[in-house]
């Protein structure tokens, strides 16, 4: 049954030490950033932190990874012009990481959040990142065996819920959001509108209610613009 | 030789990438890399009806946003706001990738620190060993399209090839690209054998000089 | 024994139907299997917002359709016109299988030809060699969601009880039932071990007679 | 490029002999009526047809299996109460069958589409549909390995196209539909209705007109009433 929090800080609440939490988002686009400010709020500790990138400036990710909060990051670009704090934790060896491809990371999570073992996918084979892992030829190409990532937590961004807990998107702010609210076993979503059941087409549901735990409205989340942000 | 040297200099960023939008056919769906490749937009025009991709969730992507147009939600792989075209289409980045993965996108024209002759391209890591890895969609990008092209100046700040016999650098993609669009060539890559279609700049055997592969001539 | 005899006679479907909704957890996301499972939904209220799943492609699946109401977009698993509920949604077979297999619905609840102490389910093929082998989403139901409840009546028509040690028909999942709901009784099943919760029209001896596994009463 | 059809003669003309064809639908909801028809009257033969069910009754798929025009069938619920010629055809040795749980089918097709070569998956462990199948342990619990059904061609309806190909459908008869379009190499989609591009919200676009190679529209298609339908 849908939680409605009353405020982002009660939204994280049950996040506890050692959680592994995805986060929502590419670039400014669909950054949950109220949440992420509670969770940083709410001081857990010992994180697995699943998210694209690797913190920028020094709010958000990045503040969370500057406290000491964050144990390891899975992401696929860690490294931008101003992931200083990433950064300097990573060659302190304060931080592990784990690099995976983007469209192996969205796959990993969509598994985790499907019920999937494991896939074999053809990105990554014959690099690095793909070291040790088992491979198959399967339909002509060298396939590299992945695994789901399944996490405790994914704070993500829609525009709109209802109260059976569906959720639309805004344009590319869709981004993680729909896999990392499936992967997650407690889902907790920042949306800028609740309304009644019945008030979102049934057509149009981007994440079905069962995906979703908690949801908080934040009116006016903010929103950096997106040119002000260091480049990917 | 019969190789023809289409222009009287060696081309820029924005010639080159004019060369590679009028290979792209019409019709196609491409996603364009971040860094030079994103130039070859501004070379399609509305009758190649060609739809842009970009990885983190859209189809039939259009220009780059300004003003008031800019959308902090409408963002490009590049993280640079974007606008919409008629006919586009959002979804997650699992749909997304899978479209790539899936073999469903015509074309893809990538950034690149070196491609060897077999097609083995790489443009995620330098291979210092105190760099920290970074990789985004490259990977997935370089194996998931039905072609890969590469736009990159032929050599590096300090005059090696970027075109080689064997990658050095830390692998993106195993055999997967196909063509090599540069400053001095296009390079087309089969089965190991380096074809040069068109020289910019500079003849065949010249070009051939400042290469350490093999290169054939066209016909 | 301190097993409770809840009925003075064996329980019908729609009773049996109605000692199954009562155990539903209000909140819950719950799939009924076709045939006597689907009844449950006529004991559910709209207090215990309960969502039924339909693995066609929806969530919040209400009743049958009748009359005007039927419109041949909208059926349930079993084929049969359904209508929407307030708050429900749409998606494809893959999507619809993925939040099964991904263990999101809370309960399952199934008919069974044979199902065993261990908790294996036969339920798709009654293994007669000229039988045309059809499982459609049984497998699936089985073992996808958190909990998978059985339904049915203790003993086939020809007496005999279908709560077996060890399954004799083709499995559709491997130690998958927790509980199963028969018009005899109530029958948790852990670890190989079958606790009777309640009886109906029988008492727990004489229950224990006609089932050739053994029984332990609950407490 | 998208090929809007005049007919749907013209829509299926290129279905080769031996071709693999997915067709859409679950019961009637979501049934290419019209295409399967054209595919009948076109002649197409041995093919593999992969669909939920081997037929109803006296049209359809079932007339295509009565013509002997299917060799091979992929289905998860071939044995229904009026799919009386493909049991003649199965019983006589004339028709291959393949029967696959329902959601393993469904993401079977839905991995070819996204190139997944391979995947495991609980459902059908320990069942004689898993017997000499690969298994492996995973999440704690015993997975299968199974493997994408690519196709030829696919034939679907939709509710509404755009000139982009971008497709809504309506209600439960979404069901194999965005996903058979992907798996296949040539998609087929019967629509109600084809609107100028613009004219379908990007957000609520369910499969992208990059899955779609020809629609044909049939303004009032054929659809029976789900109740004078067999049992499933």
């Amino acid at each position: 049954m849908l939680n409605i929090a009353d405020s982002a800080a009660a939204a994280v609440e049950l996040i506890h030490d050692g959680a592994c939490v995805m986060i929502g988002g590419f670039g400014v686009a669909g950054q949950p950033v109220e949440l992420i400010d509670a969770l940083i709020e709410h001081g857990a500790k010992d994180l697995t932190v699943v998210n694209n990138n690797a913190g920028n400036g020094d709010v958000g990710l990045a503040k969370l990874i500057q406290l000491g909060r964050v144990q390891k990051i899975i992401c696929s670009f860690p490294r931008q012009s101003d992931s200083w704090h990433f950064d300097e934790k990573y060659r302190a060896g304060e931080i592990e990481l784990e690099v995976v491809p983007q469209g192996n990371l969205a796959e990993r999570i969509r598994a985790a959040g499907a019920g999937i073992g494991a896939f074999f996918t053809p990105t990554g084979y014959g690099t690095p990142l793909a070291e040790g892992k088992e491979v198959r030829e399967l339909d002509g190409k060298h396939q590299v065996l992945e695994y789901p990532i399944h996490a405790d937590f994914s704070l993500t961004k829609a525009y709109r819920a209802d109260k059976a807990g569906n959720l639309v998107y805004r344009k590319t702010a869709r981004n993680f959001g729909p896999i990392m609210a499936a992967a997650a076993t407690h889902s907790i979503v920042q949306v800028s509108d609740i309304v009644e059941r019945g008030q979102i087409d049934p057509e149009v549901v981007v994440t079905p209610g069962i995906y979703v735990d908690t949801v908080v409205q934040i009116n006016r989340p903010q929103q950096q613009d997106p040119r002000e942000e260091g480049a990917a | 030789m019969s190789v023809p040297q289409n222009s009287d200099h060696p081309l820029s960023p924005e010639e080159l990438a004019e060369v590679v939008a009028r290979d792209i056919p019409a019709g196609a769906y491409v996603n364009l890399g971040i860094g030079q490749p994103t130039l070859v937009s501004n070379y399609l025009s509305a009758e190649d009806d060609v739809t842009l991709h970009t990885e983190n969730g859209m189809l039939g992507m259009g220009a780059e946003a300004h003003g008031d147009e800019v959308d902090p939600d409408l963002i490009n792989a590049g993280k640079i706001p974007v606008v919409e075209t008629e006919g586009c289409s959002y979804f997650h980045h699992a749909d997304s990738f899978a479209m790539m993965r899936g073999g469903h996108l015509d074309c893809c024209v990538l950034g690149a620190f070196q491609v060897d002759q077999q097609g083995n391209l790489a443009n995620w890591h330098t291979g210092k060993p105190d760099a920290i890895p970074a990789v985004g969609g490259a990977m997935d990008l370089a194996t998931g399209a039905k072609q890969t092209f590469v736009m990159m100046t032929l050599k590096t700040k300090k005059g090696q090839s970027k075109l080689v016999k064997e990658c050095t650098m830390p692998l993106t993609g195993v055999g997967c690209v196909s063509r090599i669009y540069t400053d001095l060539g296009v390079f087309l890559l089969e089965d190991g054998k380096v074809t040069v279609r068109e020289t910019f700049g500079v003849g065949f055997d010249e070009l051939a000089q400042q290469v350490d592969v093999e290169l054939t001539p066209a016909q």
